[in-house]
């Protein structure tokens, strides 16, 4: 039934604290579920469907490494090292077939992701054990919010992408990867190893959702083979809403987003906010057929254009 | 034209559509095996896996127990079970087949509400002989189906009031967005009125919902003495883990869905679910109340690997023995005439006590308790009472209820059939 | 087979002798702004029937914006277009399509995973004219008859622009533009081209052709006009303007 | 070209003619040989086979529509579409209201029309949205899956009796009972079911799948071709884009809205997870394995996919029933790394080179009744 939450939240200082925490967990969740497949697709022109399945690897090899007794934090360097190295494979193996193929990629890495999950299940069985969230609450009048989530998670995500914009664009990896991106042909002929730069790129890409995954292994409840939806849709839908450009693009993407989602919840309860999320995103397709940063970069050439 | 390039497309597509003719011949093999045969359809991949694996492997188990000792009528009952992959359309495909091809005797299936409905209108067609052991949101009552699992009813009933008079009147009800979810809120709603407690929030959320933190700080604001959920699945789990990162322990919650099913007290670390307090039939834990068995341990040898031995499985395990006792009574697998003795109302010996099938509504008379979660995870059982299907038994139908030995029905009735809600 | 319903539609009388001129597309003040700079300034241009009308100048000189303006691509910023007595002015490129125009892009857009003669059926399709006769007639027209069967992918450049020239003839266009139809061709090539657009031409076919190969233009053209920073410079018979030092220096200036 | 004089030959020559055509594979008289042949063999399918076979298989044809109906607008006009699912569902969600409200056999047949009716006009809405709002490409994709997604999300919460038209329950997530197909007039109809249903059902799709080749076939199939190869040229060509897409993608929608009715009265039943993503996913896994340009492929493979995925989940041989998902999995990956058109058009180019190498070699008089072995 589409019912207003029972009583809804009178504003007042702690509530819109609280809703301030809702929108940051929400813009964390956001932009680490879509970074990675933000970067293979802005970067490469594949949309990986086997996306939540990589995060979930990272999930994975973080809880397995925890459970065997290593602390924390270095079970999750062993989730990011573990996603990384399969994406490695993966990209030598299928999607280094499909660059360019925007479509079949897509298909491709469903299979790959029924792939995945169901040999998590075999492997591994129906469930792990949950990992606590560490770091606790932060209490304001009488609401509390997770730190690791609404304040850890958001740092990290925009910190993820500050690294990002550091890499692409101020190192000569990141200059030869995205001539590489442009223009394969004329970056070979200037001695770029092309071949190595879509394997590094995929390997960033991967490595973002093995971070994911690591991040989320103990903020995510239950992990079972297919929580690997989790993170599609959102991560989805930001991508495309969000437009060609990677780092701009989820980041506009990730707050435009989680702004209708926190507030939508906020106020009318979890539905409506699922609700709004899809909505805006459908709205603003249709609006912005290029996404967000496409409709940027129209606008910033006709600012070039007039000085 | 071009005919060279017409002409080869042809031979190609011709010659796929004969290979598709073959294999689509290869099929014919109908007719079903000539003993008895039983269906399980329960998940083992895809989303309900966790809590279909047990079910399955208890079913298996109570079967093979039969056949150890000789089968059934002097026969080795058979058993198909094909994985449905929690996908609801292979059910249907798979019911059909077993009920079809498969002539099963009876059938074992599905762990949702939805999975039930989506076989329905062929077990119906079939009139097929159907065990559906899911805890549930209560009120169907048809003909050849038995839903033997606590209802929400039951399980409400047990642990409502007992959280009432422990801490308090107030209640916040969360729950997941469908059906079962919906209807159990009804039913707080029923026991408030009847009880004189507040609903002080009520809250119904979607199933891939995974982010409680809007949920929380709602509840936060309204301070509830008590949290009645009933949220499902692997997503919604997440609420208790974050209950406790917001240092939430101290405010109860009862449920009829945790613990008992996804054994949540095991997975997470404490203190997620300290003082969850469930309203049950059966739970691991309890282990086995009848004299000189022990249910746990057999399922574990057999199942070495198995996860739990949640509620759901046990019920799975009773009603196999339930039918078998049927079969022997009527002397026959013609399911007309088990349904006829199930419906004189059979007691049997559980794990979880004796209990007894009410033969009119085809539900069970459940030994019901609350269990509650301690500091360390750890369960006891409290406030032991047995509890009959009195919704359907008394209250339908204007109080006539509804009694299948009388008439045929095939129908679901809710809460809002009876009460204000 | 029958002949008689080739070329429907019917035209205007042809003025190609040169003393009727009938203006068939005229530009008005035509202005195309991207944001602060201005593509096409301004410009009053216009094609008469029968000719074929040059448009040269230097790289950035608005050419190509122009000719994505007549066929809407491109929509202007203030001014004009006017097509045959019509006002094309807001209206979409297909309508624009309808009213007589045909275009052929510089880099060959052809549809690679067709066939030529495929290929040709695209516009000719939407035409009221005979099917066979005209595929006959053009494939023979750019001498692509032998291979009306191959994929286009499989044709050389050369004869995946005759392909796109053909394509666009189909229509029975009664304004052709080219936009460089000779760009990255052989002289051999280059030539038929040339001979194509003559034999096109003489049947009464206009032209506008935007263009830098000089000696390409020669060989066809009557009228050139020079286009220069989005405004027009000069406007003249090919003698002319071949002699003109202010053009060559825009030239020089943009080659040097 | 040889003069025919008997009249009823000329006629069937122009038949061949219209269903005939450089988008279809299959245009020569041994593939209507074994055309006929293979529609024999599944008209007397039934008799050969038990019950369960028959309403296994109609499942499957059900699903064929879908197929046919994602192989129309992606295969040849180049729209991928994730959420055909959608008109599918709300096609089948219609018959079920109509069909709850108004039972008679007559009634039932509007339901049929009114269904089809609601499927198409959402196709058209959606289309006009997307494709007069510029919408592209991927993002078409995209935009197409997260409508499926908003009603599997709208539709699953439906549960109340709120949420009712007359006497039809949506059902939330447990989903909506639908009535059988029924064929009559008034009170006295006949119902559709088990070999019944097959029997419809073959006849719809042997009829769908003859009209899509004359039209793919048609100018109106060059035109669709043309966009997917290259949508600016063709507007240069002086078509209308956007219209032409969007007469396609309403095509589309009816094409499923077809299936989604006959699937539903098929079950009896109706949920939200047919708007889900995993489901959304079927048509497109079906469609690419069996070649997307390829109608025939297309219907192959949905039939036999599907029929692979429910013998697996009872495992085969030595393969248990928790291979099935890797194995689904495992062969979409390998369509399409090795075989991208899909599985009949690559045969084909297979089967092309082969003659070629024989005709090279002179061995071979190259007619096409020889290479059918």
């Amino acid at each position: 039934m589409i019912e207003v939450a029972a009583t809804p939240l009178q504003l007042s200082a702690p509530s819109l604290g609280a809703l301030l925490f809702q929108f940051l967990n929400s813009f964390g969740f956001i932009i680490l579920a879509t970074v990675g497949l933000a970067i293979i697709f802005g970067m490469m022109g594949v949309i990986n469907l086997a996306h939540g399945e990589f995060i979930l690897i990272g999930v994975y090899g973080t809880a397995l490494t925890y459970h065997a007794g290593v602390p924390l934090p270095l079970a999750m360097v062993a989730g990011v090292v573990v996603t990384t190295i399969f994406g490695v494979i993966v990209e030598r193996t299928v999607v280094r077939h499909l660059y360019d193929r925007l479509l079949d990629s897509m298909v491709a890495t469903w299979g790959l992701a029924l792939v995945i999950s169901q040999l998590l299940l075999i492997v591994f069985g129906s469930s792990l054990d949950s990992i606590s969230t560490p770091m606790g609450s932060v209490s304001y009048g009488p609401f509390s919010s997770s730190i690791y989530r609404s304040i850890f998670l958001p740092i990290v995500a925009v910190a993820v992408l500050g690294g990002l914009y550091v890499l692409f664009t101020r190192t000569e990896f990141g200059v030869k990867a995205r001539a590489t991106i442009k223009d394969p042909e004329t970056a070979r002929a200037m001695g770029v190893d092309t071949d190595r730069m879509y394997v590094s790129t995929f390997a960033i890409g991967s490595a973002l959702a093995g971070l994911t995954g690591a991040l989320y292994a103990p903020a995510l409840g239950s992990i079972t083979p297919n929580r690997g939806s989790t993170f599609l849709v959102e991560a989805f839908v930001a991508v495309v809403v969000g437009g060609p450009s990677v780092i701009i693009g989820t980041l506009s993407a990730s707050a435009v987003l989680s702004v209708f989602n926190a507030t939508g919840s906020f106020f009318f309860g979890t539905f409506i906010g699922q609700m709004l999320l899809l909505l805006v995103a459908i709205v603003a397709l249709r609006l912005l057929p290029d996404g967000i940063t496409g409709y940027v970069k129209d606008w910033q050439q006709r600012r070039r254009a007039e000085q | 034209m071009n005919s060279d390039r017409v002409s080869r497309r042809s031979v190609l597509a011709a010659a796929g559509t004969g290979l598709g003719m073959s294999v689509a011949g290869c099929s014919g093999s109908g007719g079903g095996s000539s003993g008895p045969t039983v269906g399980i359809l329960e998940d083992r991949s895809g989303n309900f896996q966790l809590n279909g694996t047990s079910k399955w492997q208890a079913t298996r188990l109570a079967i093979e127990e039969i056949n150890e000792n000789g089968g059934l009528l002097g026969e080795q009952i058979e058993i198909v079970d094909p994985d449905p992959q929690s996908d609801n359309s292979r059910y249907q495909e798979l019911t059909e087949r077993l009920i079809l091809q498969d002539q099963v005797d009876a059938l074992w299936a599905g762990y949702s509400s939805a999975t039930r409905e989506a076989i329905r209108p062929i077990i119906n067609e079939n009139e097929q002989l159907y065990f559906y052991t899911t805890q549930y949101e209560g009120g169907v009552c048809d003909n050849t189906i038995f839903p033997v699992g606590a209802t929400a009813r039951q399980q409400l009933g047990i642990v409502t009031p007992y959280l009432a008079d422990e801490f308090g009147e107030d209640i916040y009800i969360i729950a997941a967005d469908y059906n079962f979810g919906q209807l159990s809120g009804d039913w707080v709603n029923v026991l408030a009125q009847e009880n004189g407690y507040n609903i002080i929030g009520e809250e119904y959320i979607p199933l891939d919902e995974t982010d409680f933190s809007s949920v929380i700080n709602r509840i936060q604001d309204e301070d509830p003495d008590f949290i009645m959920s009933m949220l499902v699945g692997a997503n919604h789990e997440n609420f208790y883990d974050q209950r406790a990162t917001n240092g939430m322990e101290d405010i109860p919650i009862g449920t009829s869905t945790a613990m008992a099913q996804g054994h949540e007290h095991i997975r997470y670390d404490p203190p997620a679910l300290t003082n969850v307090y469930a309203g049950v039939s059966y739970m691991e834990e309890l282990g086995d109340l009848r004299e000189g068995e022990n249910f746990v341990e057999d399922f574990y040898d057999r199942w070495p690997d198995a996860n739990y031995l949640n509620q759901e499985a046990q019920n799975n395990y009773f009603s196999v023995y339930l039918w078998a006792e049927a079969v022997r009574e009527a002397e026959t697998f013609d399911q007309e005439a088990v349904i006829e003795v199930l419906e004189e109302g059979q007691e049997v010996s559980a794990p979880s006590g004796e209990l007894t099938l009410d033969g009119a509504t085809h539900h069970m008379e459940h030994e019901m308790r609350v269990a509650e979660a301690d500091e360390e995870h750890e369960i006891s059982f409290t406030n032991n009472e047995r509890i009959g299907p009195s919704f359907l038994r008394e209250e339908v139908e204007g109080g006539a209820g509804c009694d299948l030995r009388e008439e045929d029905k095939t129908t679901q009735y809710v809460p809002s059939d009876v009460y204000d809600v | 087979m029958s002949t008689q319903d080739i070329n429907v539609r019917q035209k205007p009388a042809v003025a190609a002798t040169g003393g009727n001129t009938e203006t068939l597309l005229a530009t008005k003040a035509l202005t195309k702004n991207f944001g602060g700079l201005t593509a096409v300034d301004s410009v009053d241009f216009s094609v008469t029937e029968g000719e074929i009308r040059c448009l040269i100048g230097p790289n950035g000189a608005g050419k190509s914006t122009l000719l994505e303006l007549i066929t809407g691509q491109l929509s202007p910023s203030e001014g004009d277009i006017y097509f045959d007595g019509e006002d094309l002015t807001g209206m979409e490129t297909h309508n624009r399509i309808d009213t007589g125009l045909s275009v052929k892009f510089q880099s060959p857009h052809v549809y690679e995973n067709l066939t030529v003669e495929e290929n040709l059926q695209v516009p000719l399709q939407r035409t009221d004219r005979d099917t066979e006769t005209v595929l006959a007639e053009t494939l023979e027209r750019i001498d692509l008859t032998e291979k009306a069967d191959v994929r286009a992918s499989e044709l050389s450049h050369g004869e995946k622009q005759r392909l796109e020239i053909g394509m666009a003839v189909t229509l029975d266009p009664t304004l052709m533009l080219l936009d460089e139809p000779v760009a990255g061709m052989s002289v051999d090539e280059t030539a038929d081209v040339a001979e194509l657009i003559r034999s096109l031409h003489d049947d009464g076919m206009t032209f506008l052709v935007v263009e830098h190969d000089m000696e390409f233009v020669r060989r066809i053209s009557d009228q050139v006009t020079v286009l220069n920073q989005g405004e027009i410079f000069r406007q003249g018979p090919i003698e002319e303007i071949e002699a003109d030092e202010a053009v060559r220096r825009i030239y020089l200036g943009e080659n040097a | 070209m040889s003069e025919s004089v008997d009249a009823e030959a000329s006629v069937l020559d122009r038949l061949r003619g219209r269903l005939e055509g450089p988008n279809t594979y299959g245009n020569s008289l041994p593939f209507w040989a074994v055309f006929a042949v293979v529609i024999a063999g599944l008209a007397l399918y039934p008799q050969l086979v038990g019950v369960y076979t028959v309403i296994q298989t109609s499942r499957y044809f059900a699903l064929a529509f879908l197929a046919l109906s994602l192989s129309f607008i992606w295969g040849y006009a180049g729209i991928l579409s994730f959420g055909q699912v959608a008109f599918f569902g709300v096609a089948a969600y219609t018959f079920g209201i109509i069909g709850l409200n108004f039972s008679s056999a007559t009634e039932i047949m509007a339901a049929l029309v009114g269904a089809i009716l609601v499927g198409t006009v959402a196709a058209a809405i959606v289309g006009y949205f997307m494709f007069y709002g510029g919408v592209r490409d991927t993002y078409v994709t995209i935009m197409t899956l997260v409508i499926a997604l908003v009603l599997n999300t709208f539709m699953a919460q439906t549960a109340g009796s709120e949420w009712a038209v007359g006497v039809a329950q949506l059902g939330g997530f447990n989903g909506m009972d639908i009535p059988s197909l029924t064929l009559g007039i008034g009170q006295s109809g006949f119902v559709l079911e088990r070999a019944a249903l097959y029997y419809a059902l073959l006849a719809a799709l042997v009829v769908t799948y003859l009209g899509l080749r004359v039209l793919v076939n048609s100018s109106f199939g060059l035109t669709m071709v043309a966009i997917r190869e290259d949508e600016a040229r063709t507007r240069t060509f002086g078509y209308d884009v956007p219209f032409v897409k969007l007469v396609v993608f309403t095509i589309g929608g009816a094409l499923a809205a077809v299936g989604g009715v006959f699937y539903g009265s098929w079950g009896n039943y109706i949920d939200p997870t047919v708007f889900g993503i995993a489901f959304a996913a079927l048509p497109v896994v079906w469609v690419s394995v069996g070649g997307r340009e390829s109608l025939v492929g297309a219907l192959g493979a949905t039939v036999l996919i599907e029929r692979m995925r429910t013998e697996l989940s009872s495992g085969i041989g030595p393969i248990g029933s928790e291979w099935a998902l890797v194995i689904v999995g495992g062969l979409l990956l390998g369509v399409i790394l090795f075989m991208p058109a899909g599985v009949v058009p690559t045969a084909d180019d297979l089967i092309a080179r082969l003659r070629d190498r024989r005709t090279e070699r002179g061995q071979s008089t190259n007619t096409p009744e020889e290479a059918i072995e």
